[in-house]
């Protein structure tokens, strides 16, 4: 059977959209935005970048592209994708105090059909003969390792086989709990999310941080759908491929107690537990316990929450006002 | 209710086209590999024949299918075909209701024990197409093994299969046997998913088996997962449904598929002229119904001239894909075998299938979907190593 | 003045009551520029006529005899588990495990067909397989429910893994019970001999489970509005303080309540396998757990309300299906519009809720 | 500066919600360094005219000027860079956040916690206060939040402070405290307005008494030469009397018998150590304590909603049946007529759901005694009309959800609905928190009027010149044991504060020296 070693690499891979969901999900939260649309703006983030990868493919043609424009094309069209989402889902909740639920919701029915239907469109468009984009010059480039990862064995495949969007991930959230911990941004974010009238009345612009971080969220959070088409899938995008991942980073959001830097672990954590039940045999006869073991990740989760629960503290809790509008002359 | 059906049992129309209309069932849309084989082959059957086509994609393995079909009788369809293995249940209600419509059934297992003069499955022998790929991958293992690169021993092929179902035993025994009819060392390991679409199932399945030592993988499951593994491990991949070298250029060697045009177009017709369409169909290579054209660059030479000459000894019945001889199971040959062609819940052979010296796959008589579910020597599953 | 120049143009208050024609002619008025942002986008994208695109919306939906019937039949089991997650959020308990509370009521009703069925009375069958999908539902709202009250554990992430538990249990049981083996599917249940096949009302196929949501829909509104259960469900959810105070025992408030949001949903279950399907696949309840949700809070959890907002879920859903067809656009586009649908409704609310002023510069002028 | 000209000073004013008039035409001076009581009925628009001033709300019309320069403040940042600071009405802290992450909020410039904890520091030294930087809100005490509050709004650079209702829920020790601080800054030259309705405080602390009526201004009074009685009758419009009767209990029977009561809180800490005491049918028995000695904790002992560790509590009717309470469930303590009243600090808290309307809020009282399933809803609706027509609730009607009520309506409600179930015994705390001085009577007297009905009354309260007045007997409580039980017609308040804070008042240590300003 094959060593833990080769498994850490395949756990991260699996992690990293997790964790950029996570991320961006819970600078999201910390503004009190509760944005259940999490799912709709990864497909956006994604096919975002998608369709500027196409266009930028197909104008190079048959030559080569210039790596910096690779990943810079598809990176603005992402980002640019992801903030517009935000902007649909801060102007629908902050400025006109729309139900939280109903709007992520409904983000995510748009997110994902947007997804689905300018991908298909793109697959018409590139006429393959099997139904799926691929975008393998650019895709080459977001996958590209770093330097001496071949060069170092296992050091290499565990820690320097990974596309820079991973790292980015990683130092994305711990810049993110940087910021939340440590700064005074992240103290009027945080309060803006616990106590919008408090943070109001100290004389913070609740709407422009609710906006600011919902944006900010996003456009993480849209990273992570960027990387699985670009990184994991190797620049394929197939319709509904990103699955339902959008949620368990929504998941991790409450596993990880709002922390970032433990959504790191985290991420990697439920990203190895996803795959593991490919790593358990089942015997011929038994293939039905397969789908047991696919259970695993989400049994882990549940009982972690329970335990976790049980020493309920207060700092553990959401932000308390979490899914809540805020009006300032309201009572 | 069949109003509609009523006249299009008689011939063609005074234009000389076929006056008839034909509903199509699809599982997903065309953004599905599996489904957009049947809608391009319906399409183009379609418009051979110059009748309207009318489809509903996106219609789950449930009630919605029978309510697709009913849909579909009521628009006037004379002919409704539906493309997944779970509408067949549903397409057997309906087939019940509308005795004056013909329905097919693509994957099929019921049609030859459910007596319906109107129900019809349908298949191709797709294992052939799955030999010849295993021919062009055995051939590459060959030139690998002379380049030194690997040794005799090390030519091990990995297989991403969906489930343990004759369809997959069948598609990854052929393509093994394939393999080995010109790489006699060759060996395989299989693992499943337990989908027929897991992207992330059967990208870490492929990694898995690349992890394991295989040196060249195939699969049969529809998403991109696998050969983008390939791709990115440099491990060389066969590939179905379509040929993936724009994704995948340097691991690509070569795919196979079903093309369904010949069989719509052979029963639409024969629907339209009310001449009985077979309960069980088996397209074949010779048929055209079994696809393998495309190779990727990187094969090894004399790949495609190899295929050719094997492609014609099964059609002339100088190779019978599955023969006794090629292959032992439990270390003996197979003399006799008890195959479960019926289905019913309780899992027992209950038709003789080696007939002339070879497993008698898809057999006239029989059923046209596969039946062949036997593991033989040099194959390991990956699960069964508990 | 320099201090002067920041007064806000907008001023933003809170209206009391509108009227209720008021209110409605907001909303409809927002569903109106919504299918003409839809007809310009539509336009834009695909090319297609916009009002062509409506029509054969109107036609997926409503276009024949069947079709009509099947949208309600849609309509209905929305409606069910709406009503039956309506129940759990009036007491502020996130249920989003609908889908799980579902799948596990088919999985109660298949097992029941397929290990019993042909061998008792039809009519023991179909009450063991009430029972069976009404306890396994229920089993499902309550084990997030005892931990909710027990250690206050987040029932959102819990009844959201519950749904992917019950998805692997099903999954599970599909394999173990598949026909053929290895096909992963099980197949309708009971083909040739009906057995535990949910009764048709007057010959129609299409008619119980609308008569079921109709009933349904007028227990849940009674029950929340008229028995002490509802009322203390309210409290609950209000103020748990508060329901201390006057003695409402919470615990066993919250375990009762999802209980029976489970089983509603566990009746669903029953009503898509026995009723419907007659068969079990894990995709059985095709992301209405999530979709219900929608609709309970679009209608404001007011059942009745919940019979509009499903419908406009169900009819956009169905008239997707036919732009598919008709048009051979991909079904995605149907849930574009239905998202841009519901953007304009939720933000409709706002005109509803809160007044604009817009200041007029009077004292400048002045000046 | 002209010392003739106003710091401070809105012209003109106007404010309307919905259909709400909460201001109208409202002038407002305010000089350097002095104090400034705002006065006014519940809902006489005294928060909404100093959130004006904060950047909350925004003036319908009128003009507001800084230091002589017009000035538009739309925002609560712009208030604060004219150095104006508001302590509002309800807490604006963040509950997780520590003092001194509460007290930076907001603030602008680099990010500095040393220098931001040393400012602290110096700020407290400075006036006084007392405050741990490092301690998480929500584990303060209401007094030391209040503390947290002011330097805030001190840190924040303001030398113009409104402080909105700031002593309804400190313990006249902490009201004391505070005036010291008040006083100092004063003496700094900084100019403070004070809304509060307890007459004594302004006699003590104000200069200046501005009375608002019905949203209008209703008169001004110089501190030193008026009285609570003219104040109050500025207030209401008309003549009142402000005198509390005591009626001589009638045929007092034993009702309840409390026996070393011992309470432990989920921390693990004890609340109520071997309490004992009897209630007397038609006597009230009044509880006094500094806050947190216990009294909450007790009451909930006896109404069944709090664990007891050990304990009895013995109930008396009218034939002398004895019935045991503790182990009962509260529903049915309830129905054995033992009421319980408590105004918590958010009063919406327990007792009442904000969202429900009045009458729904009756029927949290009643719903149990009804039908098997069903709920009646008749029964809370006469009840809620009998209870908005005898206290004078100002609602728009009884659908009105009460959580958009005053403040004073919402406790009117609380202690209505207590009364009106006819209880044998009346467990009421905190009943005229945050309530006007009209208001504050009516409740008095409702009171009074069950304790003539032969009903055997608990009261605790933090004003002891209302508990001396009101109270038969005065049971003191320490740090969870009873210090003494008195009578109240012969105790002098001096005494009683000495009981507050040492058990059985023995040791005259300095802390009771607080209570001798009183
Ligand atoms: N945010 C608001 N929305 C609607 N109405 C409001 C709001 N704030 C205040 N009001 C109205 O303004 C009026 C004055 O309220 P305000 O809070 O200023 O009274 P107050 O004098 O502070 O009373 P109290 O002594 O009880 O604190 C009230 O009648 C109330 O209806
Ligand atoms: N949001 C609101 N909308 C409409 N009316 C309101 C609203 N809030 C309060 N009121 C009305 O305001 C009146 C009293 O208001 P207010 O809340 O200012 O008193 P308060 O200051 O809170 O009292 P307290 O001093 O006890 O806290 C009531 O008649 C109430 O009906
Ligand atoms: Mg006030
Ligand atoms: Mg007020």
């Amino acid at each position: 059977m094959l060593g833990f070693l080769a498994f850490i690499p395949r756990a991260v891979a699996q992690g990293i959209p997790l964790l950029f969901g996570c991320t961006g999900e819970i600078v999201t939260e910390k503004s009190g935005n509760l944005n259940l649309g999490l799912p709709g703006v990864m497909y956006v983030g994604a096919i975002s970048g998608v369709i500027g990868s196409f266009f930028y493919e197909n104008s190079v043609g048959s030559g080569s592209v210039n790596p910096a424009l690779a990943i810079l094309i598809p990176l603005a069209c992402s980002i640019a994708g992801s903030v517009i989402m935000g902007l649909i889902y801060s102007f629908l909740v902050v400025t006109l105090r729309a139900n939280q639920n109903v709007t992520g919701l409904a983000m995510t029915t748009f997110g994902v059909g947007f997804g689905n239907f300018f991908g298909g469109s793109l697959i018409k468009l590139s006429r393959a003969d099997i139904p799926s984009i691929s975008l393998s010059k650019t895709s080459a480039c977001f996958r590209a390792r770093l330097p001496f990862s071949d060069s170092t064995g296992w050091f290499g495949d565990l820690f320097l086989s990974y596309g820079f969007l991973a790292y980015t991930a990683i130092v994305v959230a711990l810049i993110v709990a940087y910021v939340l911990k440590k700064t005074r941004i992240g103290l009027n974010l945080r309060a803006v999310g616990e106590n919008p009238s408090t943070a109001d009345a100290a004389g913070i612009n609740v709407t422009k941080y609710k906006y600011t971080a919902t944006c900010v969220g996003c456009v993480i959070a849209g990273l992570g759908g960027l990387y699985y088409v670009m990184d994991y899938a190797c620049g394929i995008w197939s319709n509904d491929a990103f699955g339902d991942r959008g949620w368990l980073a929504i998941a991790l959001v409450i596993f990880t107690l709002w922390k970032a830097d433990l959504g790191i672990l985290a991420s990697i954590l439920f990203g190895g537990l996803y795959i593991l039940h490919l790593y358990i045999p089942t015997g011929m006869d038994h293939m039905e316990r397969k789908e047991l073991y696919k259970m695993i990740p989400y049994v882990v989760t549940l009982v972690v929450l329970i335990i976790t629960s049980m020493r309920n503290r207060r700092e553990d809790q959401p932000p308390q006002s979490l899914g809540i509008n805020y009006f300032r002359e309201e009572r | 209710a069949a109003s509609g059906a009523a006249d299009t049992s008689d011939a063609a129309g005074s234009d000389g086209k076929l006056n008839i209309k034909a509903g199509f069932i699809c599982l997903h849309d065309e953004n599905s590999t599996y489904d957009l084989n049947f809608i391009t082959g319906a399409k183009a059957a379609c418009e051979k024949l110059g009748i309207e086509g009318v489809f509903k994609t996106n219609i789950p393995e449930g009630q919605e299918c029978y309510d697709a079909a009913c849909e579909l009788a009521d628009q006037g369809c004379g002919y409704i075909f539906a493309d997944s293995f779970g509408h067949e249940d549903y397409m057997i209600e309906a087939a019940k209701e509308y005795p004056d419509i013909q329905f097919c059934h693509a994957t099929g297992t019921k049609a030859h024990t459910e007596n319906l003069a109107n129900f019809h499955n349908a298949f191709a022998s797709i294992y052939e197409g799955r030999y010849l790929s295993g021919i062009a991958a055995g051939m590459k293992l060959n030139e690998m093994i002379a380049d030194g690169k690997i040794t005799e021993d090390q030519a091990k092929i990995g297989y991403v299969g969906a489930f343990t179902y004759a369809e997959v035993i069948s598609g990854y025994t052929s393509y093994f046997l394939g393999a080995r009819s010109v790489c006699p060392s060759a060996t395989m390991e299989v693992t499943f998913t337990g989908s027929w679409y897991d992207e992330t199932a059967e990208k870490e399945g492929a990694n898995n088996l690349i992890n394991d030592g295989c040196v060249l993988i195939s699969q049969h499951a529809d998403s991109m997962g696998s050969p983008t593994a390939c791709e990115n491990a440099g491990v060389f991949n066969s590939s179905y449904n379509g040929p993936t070298d724009n994704a995948c250029p340097e691991t690509y060697i070569s795919y196979c598929k079903i093309d369904w045009e010949p069989y719509f177009e052979d029963s639409i017709t024969k629907a339209a002229n009310g001449e009985a369409i077979p309960t069980d169909y088996v397209g074949t290579l010779e048929t055209g119904s079994v696809v393998i054209d495309h190779f990727g660059k990187n094969i090894a030479e004399g790949t495609e001239e190899a295929v050719e000459a094997a492609r014609a000894d099964i059609i002339a019945g100088k190779i019978h894909v599955f023969d006794t001889k090629t292959f032992t199971v439990d270390g003996a040959e197979l003399t006799s075998y008890m195959a479960d062609v019926d289905t019913d819940a309780n899992y027992e052979g209950d038709h003789e299938v080696i007939v002339d010296g070879y497993f008698n796959e898809s057999g006239d008589g029989l059923r046209s979907a596969p039946y062949f579910d036997l593991q033989i020597d040099g194959i390991t599953l990956l699960d069964t190593a508990f | 003045m320099d201090n002067k120049a920041k007064e806000p143009l907008i001023h933003l208050t809170k209206r009391g009551q509108i009227p209720l024609y008021k209110a409605i002619l907001i909303r409809i008025i927002a569903i109106v520029i919504a299918l003409i942002v839809c007809a310009v986008i539509t336009g834009l994208t695909t090319g297609i006529n916009p009002l062509e695109v409506y029509s054969s919306i109107i036609s997926g939906a409503f276009g024949s005899v069947r079709k009509t019937w099947i949208t309600f039949q849609d309509l209905s089991i929305l409606l069910i588990i709406s009503l039956a997650l309506t129940i759990a959020f009036r007491m502020r308990f996130w249920n989003i495990g609908g889908e799980g509370q579902v799948l596990m009521g088919g999985l109660g009703a298949a097992a029941c067909m397929i290990c019993l069925g042909e061998r008792i009375p039809n009519a023991v069958l179909i009450i063991l397989m009430i029972i069976s999908s009404l306890v396994l539902g229920a089993i499902w709202g309550f084990i997030p429910a005892f931990c909710k009250a027990v250690w206050n554990t987040n029932e959102t992430l819990s009844t959201l893994m519950m749904n992917y538990i019950a998805t692997q249990i099903v999954l599970y049981y599909t394999i173990l019970w598949e026909v053929p083996k290895g096909s992963g599917k099980i197949g309708i249940i009971n083909q040739n001999s009906h057995a535990g096949w949910l009764p048709q009302l007057f010959g129609s196929k299409y008619l119980l489970p609308i008569v079921v949501a109709a009933a349904v829909t007028a227990f849940t509104y009674i029950y929340i509005k008229y028995t002490k259960h509802g009322y203390e469900i309210r409290v609950v959810g209000e103020s748990p303080k508060t329901s201390v105070y006057v003695g409402i025992n919470v615990k066993k408030v919250i375990i009762r309540t999802m209980i029976l949001s489970g089983a509603l949903c566990g009746l669903v279950g029953l009503i898509l396998v026995a009723g419907i399907n007659h068969t079990l696949t894990p995709t059985i309840s095709d992301g209405r757990g999530f979709t219900a949700v929608l609709v309970s809070w679009m209608a404001q959890f007011n059942p009745f309300a919940m019979i509009a907002t499903s419908f406009i879920i169900v009819f956009m859903d169905r008239g997707a299906g036919e732009i598919a067809t008709s048009f051979d656009l991909n079904q995605s586009f149907g849930d574009i519009l239905t998202g841009i649908i519901l953007f304009f409704i939720i933000g409709c609310e706002f005109f509803v809720n809160y007044e604009i002023h817009i200041r007029n510069h009077k004292k400048e002028r002045e000046r | 500066m002209d010392s003739k000209q106003p710091v401070l000073s809105m012209r003109g004013i106007s404010k309307q919600f919905d259909h709400i008039k909460a201001n109208t035409d409202v002038d407002f001076d305010l000089y350097k360094g002095e104090i400034v009581s705002l006065l006014g009925e519940n809902g006489s628009g005294k928060t909404t005219l100093m959130n004006m001033l904060a950047g909350i709300y925004y003036p319908d019309k009128g003009q507001i000027a800084v230091r002589g320069q017009e000035v538009t403040i739309s925002s609560p940042a712009q208030a604060y860079s004219l150095g104006i600071g508001m302590v509002h009405q309800h807490f604006k802290l963040v509950d997780v956040f520590t003092a001194w992450e509460n007290i930076v909020l907001g603030e602008g410039g680099r990010y500095d916690v040393p220098r931001a904890k040393s400012m602290i520091r110096d700020i407290c030294n400075r006036y006084g206060f007392v405050v741990d930087p490092d301690k998480k809100i929500y584990n303060m005490t209401v007094s030391e939040k209040q503390t947290v509050e002011i330097v805030k709004v001190i840190f924040r650079g303001a030398d113009i402070l409104i402080l909105d209702e700031p002593t309804a829920v400190l313990t006249p020790q902490e009201c004391e405290r505070l005036f010291d601080v008040m006083r100092n800054m004063k003496e700094d030259g900084k100019s403070i307005v004070i809304i509060t309705h307890k007459l004594n405080e302004v006699m003590a602390i104000s200069d200046r008494v501005v009375v608002l009526r019905q949203g209008k201004n209703a008169g001004e009074l110089e501190t030193a030469s008026t009285n609570p009685q003219e104040m109050t009758d500025m207030m209401v419009g008309h003549a009142v009397t402000l005198d509390i009767e005591r009626p001589e209990p009638v045929n007092p029977r034993k009702r309840l018998v409390i026996k070393d009561i011992n309470v432990t809180d989920a921390e693990g800490v004890p609340k109520v150590r071997d309490v004992s005491f009897y209630m007397n049918s038609g006597e009230i028995l009044g509880i006094a304590g500094i806050s947190g000695s216990g009294q909450k904790e007790l009451l909930e002992a006896i109404a069944g909603i709090q664990k007891v560790d050990t304990g009895s509590v013995i109930y008396i009717d009218g034939d002398g049946n004895e019935t045991e309470l503790i182990g009962m469930h509260p529903q049915d303590i309830r129905e054995l007529g033992v009421a319980l009243s408590f105004v918590p600090e958010d009063r919406l808290g327990m007792g009442l759901v904000g969202n429900m309307d009045i009458s729904e809020n009756m029927m949290l009282r009643t719903f149990g005694e009804s039908h098997k399933w069903f709920t009646d809803r008749e029964k809370p609706r006469k009840v809620a009309e009998n209870v908005v027509d005898v206290l004078e609730v100002s609602t728009p009607g009884l659908d009105t959800p009460v959580r958009r009520l005053s403040g004073g309506n919402i406790q009117k409600i609380l202690v209505g609905r207590e009364i009106s179930s006819k209880p044998k015994v009346l467990l009421t705390a905190y009943a005229v928190r945050g309530l006007d001085i009209n208001s504050s009577y009516k409740i008095y007297d409702l009171i009074n009027e069950q304790k003539k009905n032969g009903v055997a009354v608990l009261f605790v309260g933090e004003d002891l010149d209302v508990l001396m007045q009101i109270s038969d007997k005065i049971m003191v409580l320490c740090d969870g044991r009873v210090s003494d039980i008195v009578d109240a017609k012969k105790v002098t308040k001096n005494e009683i504060g000495l009981l507050m804070t040492s058990l059985g008042g023995e040791e005259t240590i300095a802390e009771g020296a607080d209570s001798h300003n009183g």
